[in-house]
């Protein structure tokens, strides 16, 4: 649109690519209509966004509604169980083909004309075709629009730019952390049911941010549960663990330790051979010892594994939660939020890790409660006009040195709780919105997200 | 395809003539009453309200075309309790780090169209009542609006009626709140 | 002015007592009973609660001075159905190609202040009460909230009671909503 | 924190033996028929139900801390009026020049949940219900719909039912409304 | 405003010049709030936009309030009979002196510092006009400020433009076809009671081209008809009859034939006769044959003539809805639906023709729900950031000859359904968005909407 | 914001450097999306704004939450009694740390990572100092954001520019007419609980005009009190008084006068004689004679004492209502009403003062009401396009004299109904926004309000 072009650059979005390497960020950019304008021109239109997980679509001819930015995408498995994404817009007049969040159909009829296409999206139906087209139309032409998509370990991410580099490229390393959600066992996870989809007045950003790992609000804002003792931990040793993020790429990772927790605590038996067999060495040095993971795939898939119990003073499960921050407006998104289950996982396991994912998630949960509180309270006040000229703080281990020695990919720090792999989240944030149209978007220009003192 | 998940009350021709007046009258001062605990914010006493075998269940519900079995996810729930986790809730709830519900939201439930049938057990009675719950929260003029189906069973106690099984319906699939830091 | 279109019931005073308990308690159920089944698209059963002679009148609402001598139109209307006229939209509804209804909406009727009063005809009542729809649809956040008042005559037969009449009196000139392919 | 002002009634354990049939029944007419007065616009038979001695108060809701002491305030008011104030409003409202009324606001009171029990003195009643307001005016699908709980305390007199107190509680610290140019 | 200028004309606006007339039409144009700028600075400020019937003010003093763009408009009768417009806001502070959707009044008086306006508009009472103008307030300047006005066949129209052509060559012959639905008799039409007014998330341009003769969903979207059987003919001969529009004008009309229907069938008796004396032999010609017709005149008033019964297989009568397809924002429409019938048919007659139009007709109309739910779903996947640089098939009859011997003015086309008319509808559209201010909107630069082989 | 600059000054305003002088008004100021951005970034961003009452925050810890322009703002007395204001916004990451309109806090704790403030705004808590931020974070530069405030006779008045002149300047000798509204006695006035808050939709502006001195629309919109026989007064003298001004200030107040009326008639015998010893003798000779008095400081606080009844035909008391217009969005307000009562007065009459009020404002108001709906419509018609070429008339007064012998400062005018105050309202506003940003406003750019013949 040309309402959006470089000269709509808000001025706070440019001073960015200074004050962010000084641990400052203009506090608008969670909250401003020419920053959701640049996102939806910029960063969803380039980016490989999440659309669905493979278990929502596990037979020939099922289908999801899902998003890409503002645009409705149906994610259907065709008849030959080959999964396919197209732009849920007729090619007659534009009508939406497909209405239902889920279900199955061989080929979606529109109800403006009748204009029928297969779940392949190819046009197979004109009504009076021959006595009002003649010539005029190539029916190969006019099928469903198709968008690219690719997979990583059951989940199915699209792109609407053709030149959008391979998914694998894409995701850089973040495979080898994706892996401790996505593989506890050989067959991987399904999702338990449809997911739980709201609105809420917060910028996408904030959340997909404090998935990135913010060890550092969850003594704070979830302080019920060590009041109520769901935890152990006194939240003094909260900090300890490991941060990583893969530069230029925005992923990133939280891994939260506690001294002395036997490996793979918390997880049913079945799950740790599951994930024996399915991890590396590295990996299972990595995670064995976690007491919790939380990561962020750029721009807005998050995932979680963290141990809950129905009731205060139990040993507690590790459940697996995955999200996404869909943005739906100018502060504005709406959530769908999945559990995830080990697809080898007895019934019963899996219903009971349902029932605690229950507790903690999803709209009514006790975690996720407060988690909107703040990001609905901090959105609206980042989007005043006085946020214009506000910085925040992001100073958290801006001088710290990278580990040696991590076996994984991208660069690690320690503690735990530190805002390096935010800046690079936010470098590559402000990468996509400040690279026009046309332009390709360049890794590497995202500014380091620490400078250890020479 | 109904929108019922299970157990479900169907329709069901009125039977009034099975129930008796005190009991209708009972059981609709007991839906009021619990009703003015939760607008009140009287969690202790409300959850006292559920017996201690008592589930509540708020099932996802789900767009899908008519012609689809469900509507209301038999799997997916927004919220699935036992008495203990409904606790859990209230308990929480009092402590000083509740923010979602620190100011408290201003809630009312509007309970209508209620219709009771005798239930499968002796001393029990299905009852199916609308209700449409009003929130405002904060010194913002919006507010929401959600509208449901409730599906009760009432087990007579010696201490009075109480909530053995109660499963809410709610009429969106996308919610339209940011959160339910209060109780449908 | 009012806001009655004919034949209306004025407000009048209460006249509880020449109503006995049962006929107002098997009105009150008929009401909800019937709520239900629209709710939950048991269209056929609903259909069937009408009288043969039946009249389902949605009369339009215009915004007219203090002074007018009516808003509710005497002449348009936006429903304006007899019995059979009621069927050709159920059966429509039945069809596969009700594009309006697949999905269908998540409709729910609140019934409240139900006021009864002696009919014309013996064995009838005339029946008014406030009605509150609340609407979603698809997978949109939105909703939409629909408010009036019925008026209903009421005919007791051997199956029970029977809408012999329904005028409702919705409470907008601009109808906020794009369309009504649910019953108000 | 209650969100009562004084006087009210807590919620309370039903006492609905207390209540003779008759009573409720008779009460819960008598409310109907006064928003029906109230929604048809029939001021003067309105005013009426409230005894000489009336007040009715619509306090101020303000946001608070959960640990504060009151959010609704103790001082502030809407609406303060004895019987001649509202007798003001009524008169203004009938004079040509109540231009926030001309044309009329569209309104419809739901009332839900009474609750009833003994008051002080013999022969009067604490009422507790909900009640849900919705309005819309003009040639605009806007509408609002208001929240609150009325607390009535109802007088037993020759001529049927008086209004001797009316408390109302709206769930909004910023009202969502331009004007209260209608009744609540 | 100066947020609207030539130079925020939507890039897909601009190439519409190039890809309309190759049959393509850019998705976003059916919902776009820089075109829905663009159509109140350019559109609907200079086109002559229906404001009400005749027969809605009968009697001086009588008066409606309707729109012309987001303006509100009294249209009134004086005390003379004459019909006048006027702006409802008063001349001192701007305040709303009319508040009522239909009244009768012979002056409006201000509530707010109580000027007073007399139904001609003329400002004929000021308080205190000694005490605080004295000489400074010349009263014959500040009476309510008028609208431009026209009519034909008892239809008011009103235009914002001085300069604006006569309503006559604005038709530009399309009177020839109005007058099928104006005159069933040599009285003319009245309207049934106030219109049903609603509100949609539609943007209007959809419904104005659907009710221009898109014959073509009516198989599909209507489909419940054929299947409960209210029509005879099985859908395979719909597409027969005329397409006839007014080349630059936009105005368009579709007469569906069904081989060996009887002239006139479908009409009561009595407006058969009112027909043969108030049309032309060649408006017989044409219209006597039509099984039913449907016309937009631009751009946004249309008229349908179709035969509809109580139940099923009846052999039904011919109603006629006049609709308002109003603009109220981005992708939105308040609708105004009238039922017109004879004046000189008996009331019964009346009667039973509106109720038939209710049952097909208005929010709760078994045919307008679909339409609806049609166009709302279709205006929200146009909305979309992906609809910019996507193209609508209008491909049918790109290539078709004009009927020579067509009786009536405009180009006709047989059969009738076919897509040349929109591609006219939306060339006029465009030469009116492209024009900018202060230009002259000239007919003769629509692209034609066809092009035989040489 | 990019999104305004000079650039975008509508041309509807511009304009206004020419009409106003001539007495007229675009219409479109009074709603207008560009308006309101011009405001935002050009009004409120300048302005000395009105926060809160002193008596709203009586003892240390005692807080309010008020906004200016859409910034969340923090009033509180902090521990040494000090009164503050702080943007309402964690220095972390925005969150909002207050969320109650009013309270008693000697810190704010934020509930996102817990930093926590003292009331004072000092940053005193940061959790995991050591472990996580090390040198990096200097708590001294990470308070809340302080606003700069100011007072006068009790009103906490506060700016976003640090430019600003001082309030003093700023209000330019309007004291001398703000205390009578703030004086009733040695120890002034104090709020009567906390203030009625709504929203409508009406563009403040012609609230703020209104409310500095529209008696014009007195005998109009509140015709009901002269039908029901609250005013001896027919309206006929209604007119008369004086009408006085700040030139360059924007501030006004109407005096209204009725001939014969005995001196402070309506009020208490109290305050009567707190008045005495609190205003000075030209005050005094100013006020006593006053039947009512309404004004505004620019650009949005205003002030009416006038005396109503419980009932009819009493003699009736003299209450005082402060109001703030406090925009919310293009033609949108949130309304703050208050009664203001004099401190020393007994409680009863404190009682009775504010029924009175209640009566006549406040949502439920009697006058209330029909300025509302005088106000909303009165927005709904300027939001018009055709608003944007329709010119308002304000023609009172325009060559009147103003008086000679006028012990107050500023200019005044006889009678008190006139537009010339309003015009140099306008002026002011027009005055600043038409300043850049970064430039200052100058008061003696203002154009004459009036012009009397040479
Ligand atoms: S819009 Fe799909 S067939 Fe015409
Ligand atoms: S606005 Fe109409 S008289 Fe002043
Ligand atoms: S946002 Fe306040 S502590 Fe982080
Ligand atoms: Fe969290
Ligand atoms: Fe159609
Ligand atoms: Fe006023």
């Amino acid at each position: 649109m040309q309402t959006v072009n470089t000269a709509s650059v808000p001025e706070f979005v440019q001073r960015m690519w200074h004050t962010l390497p000084e641990g400052r960020v203009p506090a608008k950019i969670f909250n401003d209509p020419a920053v959701y304008e640049l996102e939806k021109e910029r960063l969803f239109s380039r980016a490989w966004c999440f659309l669905a997980h493979e278990s929502e679509v596990p037979h020939p001819g099922d289908y999801v509604l899902r998003w890409i930015g503002d645009n409705s995408i149906i994610v259907v498995r065709d008849e030959h169980g080959e999964i396919r994404a197209h732009h849920n817009r007729c090619t007659h007049r534009g009508n939406q083909v497909c209405k239902a969040e889920m279900g199955n159909a061989s080929h979606f009829r529109c109800s403006y004309h009748g204009w029928t296409f297969k779940n392949t999206g190819d046009l197979i139906g004109v009504p009076y075709y021959r006595e009002v087209y003649r010539e005029s139309l190539r029916k190969g032409e006019w099928g469903l629009k198709p968008v690219r998509i690719d997979t990583y370990a059951g989940l199915i991410f699209g792109t609407l730019d053709p030149e959008a580099e391979p998914l694998d490229e894409y995701l850089g390393g973040f495979q080898f952390y994706l892996d401790f959600f996505l593989k506890p066992g050989p067959n991987g996870t399904e999702v338990y049911g449809p997911p739980e989809r709201w609105v809420a007045d917060t910028d996408w950003k904030i959340c997909a941010e404090n998935f990135g790992g913010d060890g550092y609000h969850t003594p704070v804002t979830h302080q019920f549960g060590f009041q109520l003792g769901f935890y152990p931990s006194s939240g003094k040793t909260h900090f300890m663990g490991y941060a990583v993020h893969i530069p230029g790429r925005g992923h990133l990772i939280g891994i939260g330790h506690t001294p002395g927790l036997p490996p793979f605590v918390g997880f049913p038996e079945e799950v740790v051979e599951g994930m024996q067999q399915a991890l590396s060495p590295e990996q299972i040095e990595v995670f064995s010892p976690a007491r919790m993971s939380v990561g962020t795939v750029f721009p807005n898939l998050s995932f979680l594994i963290q141990p809950f119990s129905l009731t205060p003073k139990q040993p507690g499960l590790k459940f697996c939660t995955m999200r996404l921050w869909h943005p739906r407006g100018p502060g504005k998104i709406e959530m769908f939020s999945w559990c995830l289950v080990p697809k080898d996982a007895p019934q019963s396991v899996k219903d009971e890790l349902y029932r605690i994912y229950n507790l903690a998630f999803g709209p009514a949960g006790t975690f996720e409660q407060d988690d909107f509180e703040n990001w609905t309270n901090l959105s609206r006040q980042n989007g005043a006009s006085s946020a214009a000229d506000f910085d925040l703080a992001y100073f958290q281990g801006l001088d710290w040195e990278p580990l040696k020695d991590h076996p994984g990919p991208g660069l690690a720090f320690t503690p735990y709780v530190t805002e390096i792999g935010f800046r690079n989240l936010w470098g590559t944030w402000l990468n996509y919105v400040s690279t026009p149209p046309g332009e390709r978007v360049d890794p590497s220009r995202v500014p380091p997200a620490f400078h250890p003192p020479q | 395809m109904e929108t019922g998940a299970q157990p479900r009350t169907p329709p069901g021709v009125p039977r009034t003539a099975e129930i008796p007046p005190e009991v209708r009258e009972s059981i609709t001062d007991f839906l009021y009453y619990e009703a003015d605990l939760l607008d009140e914010r009287h969690y202790e006493e409300w959850v006292e309200l559920f017996t201690d075998d008592a589930r509540y269940e708020v099932p996802v519900r789900v767009t899908r075309e008519k012609k689809a079995e469900w509507d209301v996810s038999p799997t997916a729930r927004i919220i699935d309790d036992s008495k203990e986790m409904l606790q859990v809730r209230v308990a929480r709830l009092n402590t000083e780090y509740a923010w979602a519900e620190d100011p408290p939201s201003r809630v009312r439930h509007f309970i209508t169209n209620i219709r009771i049938h005798p239930g499968d057990t002796e001393g029990e009675y299905a009852v199916r009542y609308n209700v449409l719950i009003y929130r405002s929260r904060g010194e913002l003029p919006r507010y929401e609006v959600l509208s449901g189906q409730r599906r009760d069973v009432l087990r007579e106690t010696p201490d009075g009626w109480r909530i053995a099984y109660r499963q809410v319906i709610l009429d969106q699939s996308v919610l339209a709140t940011y959160n339910l830091s209060y109780f449908v």
